[in-house]
C-alpha cells in the first residue's frame, strides 16, 4: 500500500560535496520494506522525484540524496519546518524472507541508503552483516562508520584508490575474500553487472528507472524479466537475480 | 437558526453536476484520460474510484505489447513527455483478467481505449470489446503519436481517421468516439471526416510530438528521441481545438489535455466538451481527478452554474 | 599566488561562443525573437543591446497596421496567448525612423522580420529591407497565426511557403531565413520545401493557435478568440521540430520557442540550431535576454564545452 | 525610465472584504509621476501583474488591489519580509503641468488608488482638491478618510446608496453642484465612458489593458487615439480627455 501524505523537514545537512541527507517527521505507517522508496513533489517540478528510503521508524524517514540537478538542488536548499508532499510506501522493497545466513551488502555511490534500513533489519534478525561499499573516491564516502556503528563488517572500496581498496566493489569482494550465502545490492548499472557477472551467489538487486508515476498507472518504468515484463516502480526496485535480463 | 440554515441553503444550493455523451448517463464531466489510470486497478488503494464520471482504460491492442525501450518519460516545464508505446497485456488478457478485476471495485460503464496497427486490428479489438458489459463507450485512438503506421499515423489524415470510423462502427453497437492527434494542420477536417463516418462523438486532445534532450549526455533523454507531451502546457491548444471541432460538429466532444483543476473542466466545457478528460495530473498527483470532482460543486457555485450541462459550449 | 591564478584559468577556460549564419557571423547565438523585442528601443534603457548576437525586429508589413482589437493577451500556465496582429509603423516608417533610431544604440547587423499578406507584399518589403545596410539578415513570418489568407497562412503549405521563398529570393541579396509555423502536420515537407526554393535558413517555431476562455464571463478571453501561444510550455514543442527540420534540411535553423537560459539555449542547439531566439521571455523579464548570454560561458563550462558551435546538432 | 528592482513586504494589510494595501520598501527613483505603475513578478504566475502606485516615497511604495483572480490572491497572502520582483517607472501618470486651479479627481472602485498619490502632489502645489469617490456599496469603500486627511474635499457615491449619495460619480458631480476646472478620473470603463459624457470640462483619464509586458515591447494593450496608436502601459495609461476614442 501507498499513500500520500505532507511531512516536515526535521534535518537536512550535508554529507559530502553533493550529498545531503534529510529527515522528515510524518506518517511512515505505509513503509513496510527496506529499499522502498518514496515520490516527492517539489515546486515548479511537474514530475515528483524518487529517492529510496534510507531508514525509518515511528513517524520519522531518513533520506539520502545526491545533488544532480534542478530537482535535488531545490531540496538542498529547503530549510527544517519546510513541508514536503510525498508518497509513501513505494516499491517492493528487499526481502528478507529468506534463509541466507552471511548476507553481503553491495552499495555503490547513492546506492547506499537503502542498504542502511536493510543492514538494521538484518541485524535486528541475528544475521552478521558484510557490507562493502563503493565510492569514486575518498571524499565522496558517506555512511562508513554509520553502517559499522550499526555493528556491521564494512569493507570500502574507491576507484581512485584514495581510501580502502583500490577498484570497484567486485575487486573488493574478491580481494577481502568476504564470505556470504546470500547479497543485497543497491548502485548505478555498470556496478550492478559487474556484480551479477562476478559472483555466483544468489541475491536481490535494486534498479533505477525514470517514472511517471511511482505507483504503477503510467507504465513508464517497465523492464523485461525472465518472469515477464515488471514495473521497476511495483514489481520493483528490487529484482531478484535470477530474473535479470541484461 | 432556521433562517441561519436557509442563508447557509441559499448559499449552497444544489447543483447537478450530470451530463450525458450518447446516452450514457454520467455522474459528473470528470474522466481520467486512457494511458494515466491502468485498468484502475492502481487508484482503488488511493480513493473509491465510483466517485468519477467514468474511466478511459489504458490503450489497448489485440496482441500484448512491451512498448518501447527506457527511458519512456521526461520532464518538461508543466508538463512530461512519455513514449511508453502502448504497452498494454492484449485484448484478451484485459478482457479475461482486467475487466473481471475492476468489477470488483468499479460499478459504473468503462471507457475501452483501443489502438491497432490496422484497420482490421482497431476492427477487430472493437468488435470484442462492444460485447463486454462493463463497456459504456469505445474510445478508439488514432493518434498515439509514438506508434507508426508507413511512418504518419492514422489520425493525421481525413481519409485514414474515416477508415477506421467505418470499419469499427460496421462491428460494434456502443457510442464510439475517436480519439484524435494534435499534430496536424486542420483538426476540424479530421473531426468532420469522422463526424461523416458515422463516429458518435470526438475526444481530443491525444499528446503532442515533443523532444528533450539530456544535455549532460548530449542525447535524447528518451530511447526513442521523442514522444508524445501533455500536462498543464497543453492546456491553450487543447482548449482551441475543442472549441474548433465542437462548433465544426455536431457530435459530443471529451475534452482532454492538462486540465488539472475543477476550473479547467469548466473552462473546457465552456469551450465545447460534454465531459472532460484528465490525464497526465493522475501521475503527479493521485488524487487529482477525486480532488476535481469534489471542488466541482464550490467552482459552480462561485460562477453561478446551476447544471454544468448548460455550459457546454457557452464561449 | 602564481599557482592560484593559474588554477583560477584553469578552472574557468576561456569559452567561445560565436557562431556563424550563412556567412553572418554572431558573438553568440542569442537573439530575441520578433515581436518581443519591438525595434530594439524599449530594451536600451534596461540594458546595452550589444551584449546580443542580434536582434529580430517586430514583424513589418508594407502599410501601417492597427493590428487586432483588445484584449490581445492571455496568460497561460508556462506561457502567454497574443494576438496582437502584426501591429507595426509599415515598411517606410521602419525604414525612415526605427532603423536610424536604432543605429544610435546597437551597432551589430539586424535581423528583419517581415510579413505578408500577398506573395508581392513580402517581395516589396524584402526588396526594400535588403537594401538596408544594418540588416544582416531577412527573417520571413509566413507563418504567423493571427492573420489569414484565404483561411490559411503561407505557412500550412509546402507550395505556399515555396512561392514565398522564391519570390523572395529573386529580390533579395541578403541571407533569407524562412520562419516556420508549428501548426502543421508535416513540418519537414515545409522546410525542405523552402530550402529547395533557395531558402538560406529556417527559423522555427513561431506561436502555436491557443485560446482561453474567461469563465467568469463566459466568453474567450482574446478579443480575436483565439491567439498565437508562446513560453516555456512550448519547448519541447520546439525542440522537436528544431531536431527534425535540422536533420532533414543542409541550411542551418535558428531555433526559437519557450527558451528561457543558457541550458535551454544549449539544449536548443544540441538539436540542431546554429542560433537562439528568446521570444515571451524578454516580456516578463526584460533583462532575460542579457542573463542568458552573461550565463552561457559557465554553462559551458559546467558541460564541458568549448566552443559553442561544436554541440550543434550533436544530439 | 523604468527598471526591475526587488522589494520587500513591509506591510500587507486588508482595508475591505476583498481590497488590501501593500507597502513595499526598495528604490523608488524611477517613479515619476502618480498615475505610472509597477508590473509584479508572482510565482507560478507568467505574465506579471500591473497595479498602480497608490503612493509612494524616498524608499517606500504603496499598492492599492483588489483580489479578482490567482495572482492578486496570492499578492493578498504574502507575508512582511517577502520580496517581490517589480518593473517600476512604467508608463506615463497624470500630468499636472496644466494650468488648471480647481482640479476635480473622480475615482471609482479600485481606480481610487493612483489619485491619493495625485491629491498630495496637487496640494502640494496649493490647489484645492475637490474629490469624487464612487463604489457600488458602503463596505466596499476605502480611502475616504485618508483624501480627507490629506486636506480634500471628499464626496462618496454609492450605487445601492448605502453611504454618501445614491447613485454613480456622475451623480455625485452633477448633485452636489461641485465646482471644478479640470478633471482627472481613474475607475472602470463605464464609469470613464460615463464621466466623458457627462463634463464638459476637459480632463485626464487612467485606462487598464491586459499587458504581455508593460514596458512597450510587445504591442499587445494597443488603443487608438485621436492622435494615433497608443500603448497604454507606455504612451498611457493616462490619456489627455481630448484624444480618447470610445
Ligand atoms: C527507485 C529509485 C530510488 C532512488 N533513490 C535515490 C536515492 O536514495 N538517492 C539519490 O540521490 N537518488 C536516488 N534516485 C535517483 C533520483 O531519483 C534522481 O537523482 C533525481 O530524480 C534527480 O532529480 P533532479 O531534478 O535533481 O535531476 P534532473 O536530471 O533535473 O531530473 C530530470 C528528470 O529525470 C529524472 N531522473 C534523473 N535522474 C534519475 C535517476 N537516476 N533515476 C530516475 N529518475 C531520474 C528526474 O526524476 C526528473 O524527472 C532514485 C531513483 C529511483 C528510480
Ligand atoms: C495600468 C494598470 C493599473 C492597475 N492598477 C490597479 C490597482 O491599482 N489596483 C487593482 O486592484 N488593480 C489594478 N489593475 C488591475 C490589475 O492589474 C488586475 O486586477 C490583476 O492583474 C488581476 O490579476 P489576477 O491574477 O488576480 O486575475 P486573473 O484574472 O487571474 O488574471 C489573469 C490575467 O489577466 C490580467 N488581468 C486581469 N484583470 C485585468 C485588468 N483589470 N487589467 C489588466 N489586466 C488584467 C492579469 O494581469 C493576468 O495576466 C491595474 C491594471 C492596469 C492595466
Ligand atoms: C503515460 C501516458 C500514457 C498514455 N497512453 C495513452 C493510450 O494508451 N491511449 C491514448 O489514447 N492516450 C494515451 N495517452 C494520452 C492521454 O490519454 C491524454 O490524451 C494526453 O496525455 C493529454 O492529456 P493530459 O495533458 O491531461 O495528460 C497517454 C498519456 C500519458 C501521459
Ligand atoms: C507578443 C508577441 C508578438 C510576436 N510577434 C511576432 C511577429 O511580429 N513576427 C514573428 O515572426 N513572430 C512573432 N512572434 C513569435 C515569436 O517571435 C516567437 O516565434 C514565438 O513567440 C515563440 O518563442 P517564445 O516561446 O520564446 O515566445 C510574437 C510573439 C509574441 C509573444
Ligand atoms: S513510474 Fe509509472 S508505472 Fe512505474
Ligand atoms: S503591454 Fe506590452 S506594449 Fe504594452
Amino acid at each position: 500500500m501507498y499513500k500520500k501524505g505532507i511531512y516536515r523537514i526535521e534535518r537536512n545537512e550535508r554529507l559530502t560535496e553533493t550529498v545531503w541527507r534529510m529527515t522528515l517527521a510524518g506518517d511512515t505507517q505505509w513503509i513496510t520494506a527496506p529499499g522502498q522508496f518514496v515520490n516527492i513533489a517539489l515546486t515548479g517540478k511537474y514530475l515528483r522525484r524518487p529517492i529510496s528510503v534510507c531508514d525509518w521508524d515511528e513517524g520519522r524517514i531518513t533520506l539520502i540524496y545526491k545533488v544532480v540537478g534542478e530537482g535535488t538542488e531545490q531540496m538542498s536548499r529547503l530549510t527544517p519546518g519546510a513541508e514536503l508532499d510525498l508518497l509513501t510506501g513505494l516499491g517492493n522493497g528487499f526481502s528478507t524472507k529468506n534463509d541466507a545466513r552471511r548476507p553481503l551488502l553491495v552499495g555503490g555511490g547513492v546506492g547506499v541508503p537503502p542498504l542502511y534500513g536493510l543492514a538494521r533489519q538484518l541485524l535486528a534478525a541475528g544475521k552478521p552483516v558484510e557490507v562493502v561499499l563503493g565510492f569514486n573516491t575518498a571524499a565522496e564516502i558517506f555512511y562508513e562508520e554509520e553502517f559499522r556503528a550499526l555493528g556491521c563488517n564494512v569493507t570500502v572500496a574507491t576507484a581512485d584508490g584514495s581510501r580502502g581498496i583500490e577498484g570497484f566493489v567486485t575487486t573488493a569482494i574478491a580481494g577481502a575474500g568476504l564470505d556470504f550465502d546470500y547479497f543485497y545490492a543497491c548502485g548505478p548499472l555498470p556496478m550492478l553487472h559487474a556484480l551479477y557477472n562476478a559472483v555466483e551467489q544468489d541475491g536481490q538487486m535494486s534498479f533505477e528507472e525514470r517514472m511517471g508515476c511511482g505507483f504503477g498507472a503510467c507504465m513508464g518504468c517497465t523492464c523485461k524479466t525472465k518472469y515477464g515484463n515488471k514495473r521497476i516502480c511495483r514489481e520493483g526496485p528490487v529484482l531478484q537475480k535470477g530474473e535479470i535480463i541484461w | 437558526m432556521v433562517e441561519k440554515v436557509r442563508e447557509q441553503e441559499n448559499a449552497a444550493p444544489a447543483v447537478d453536476m450530470s451530463v450525458e455523451l450518447c446516452g450514457v448517463r454520467l455522474d459528473n464531466p470528470v474522466v481520467p484520460a486512457s494511458g494515466t489510470f491502468g485498468y484502475g486497478y492502481e487508484f482503488k488503494d488511493f480513493y473509491d474510484i465510483n466517485i468519477l464520471g467514468s474511466f478511459s482504460f489504458k490503450g489497448t491492442t489485440r496482441e500484448p505489447r512491451f512498448g518501447n525501450p527506457t527511458p519512456r518519460i521526461a520532464e518538461c516545464t508543466a508538463g512530461m513527455i512519455n513514449a511508453v508505446g502502448l504497452q498494454n497485456p492484449g485484448i484478451d488478457a484485459v478482457i479475461r483478467h482486467e475487466l473481471p478485476r475492476l468489477r470488483q471495485f468499479f460499478r459504473k460503464p468503462v471507457i475501452a481505449n483501443i489502438s491497432g496497427f490496422s484497420v482490421e486490428e482497431y476492427a477487430y479489438c472493437c468488435e470484442r470489446i462492444d460485447k463486454q458489459e462493463q463497456v459504456g463507450i469505445i474510445e478508439v485512438n488514432v493518434s498515439c503519436p509514438n506508434v507508426r503506421h508507413g511512418g504518419m499515423s492514422f489520425g493525421t489524415s481525413p481519409e485514414a481517421a474515416a477508415e477506421v470510423t467505418r470499419a469499427v462502427k460496421a462491428v460494434t453497437t456502443k457510442p464510439v468516439f475517436i480519439k484524435l492527434s494534435p499534430n496536424v494542420t486542420d483538426i476540424v477536417s479530421i473531426a468532420r471526416a469522422c463526424e461523416e463516418a458515422g463516429a458518435d462523438g470526438i475526444c481530443l486532445i491525444n499528446t503532442l510530438l515533443g523532444m528533450r534532450i539530456d544535455v549532460a549526455r548530449r542525447r535524447p533523454v528518451i530511447a526513442n528521441t521523442m514522444g508524445g507531451f501533455s500536462g498543464p502546457a497543453v492546456f491553450p491548444l487543447a482548449v482551441r481545438m475543442v472549441y474548433q471541432v465542437s462548433k465544426a460538429c455536431r457530435i459530443p466532444v471529451m475534452g482532454c489535455g492538462g486540465v488539472q483543476s475543477a476550473r479547467d473542466v469548466i473552462e473546457m466545457m465552456m469551450a465545447g466538451a460534454t465531459a472532460v478528460q484528465v490525464g497526465a495530473a493522475n501521475l503527479v498527483n493521485p488524487y487529482a481527478s477525486k480532488e476535481i470532482v469534489e471542488a466541482l460543486p464550490g467552482e459552480m457555485r462561485r460562477l453561478g452554474i446551476e447544471r454544468l450541462s448548460d455550459i457546454i459550449g457557452i464561449a
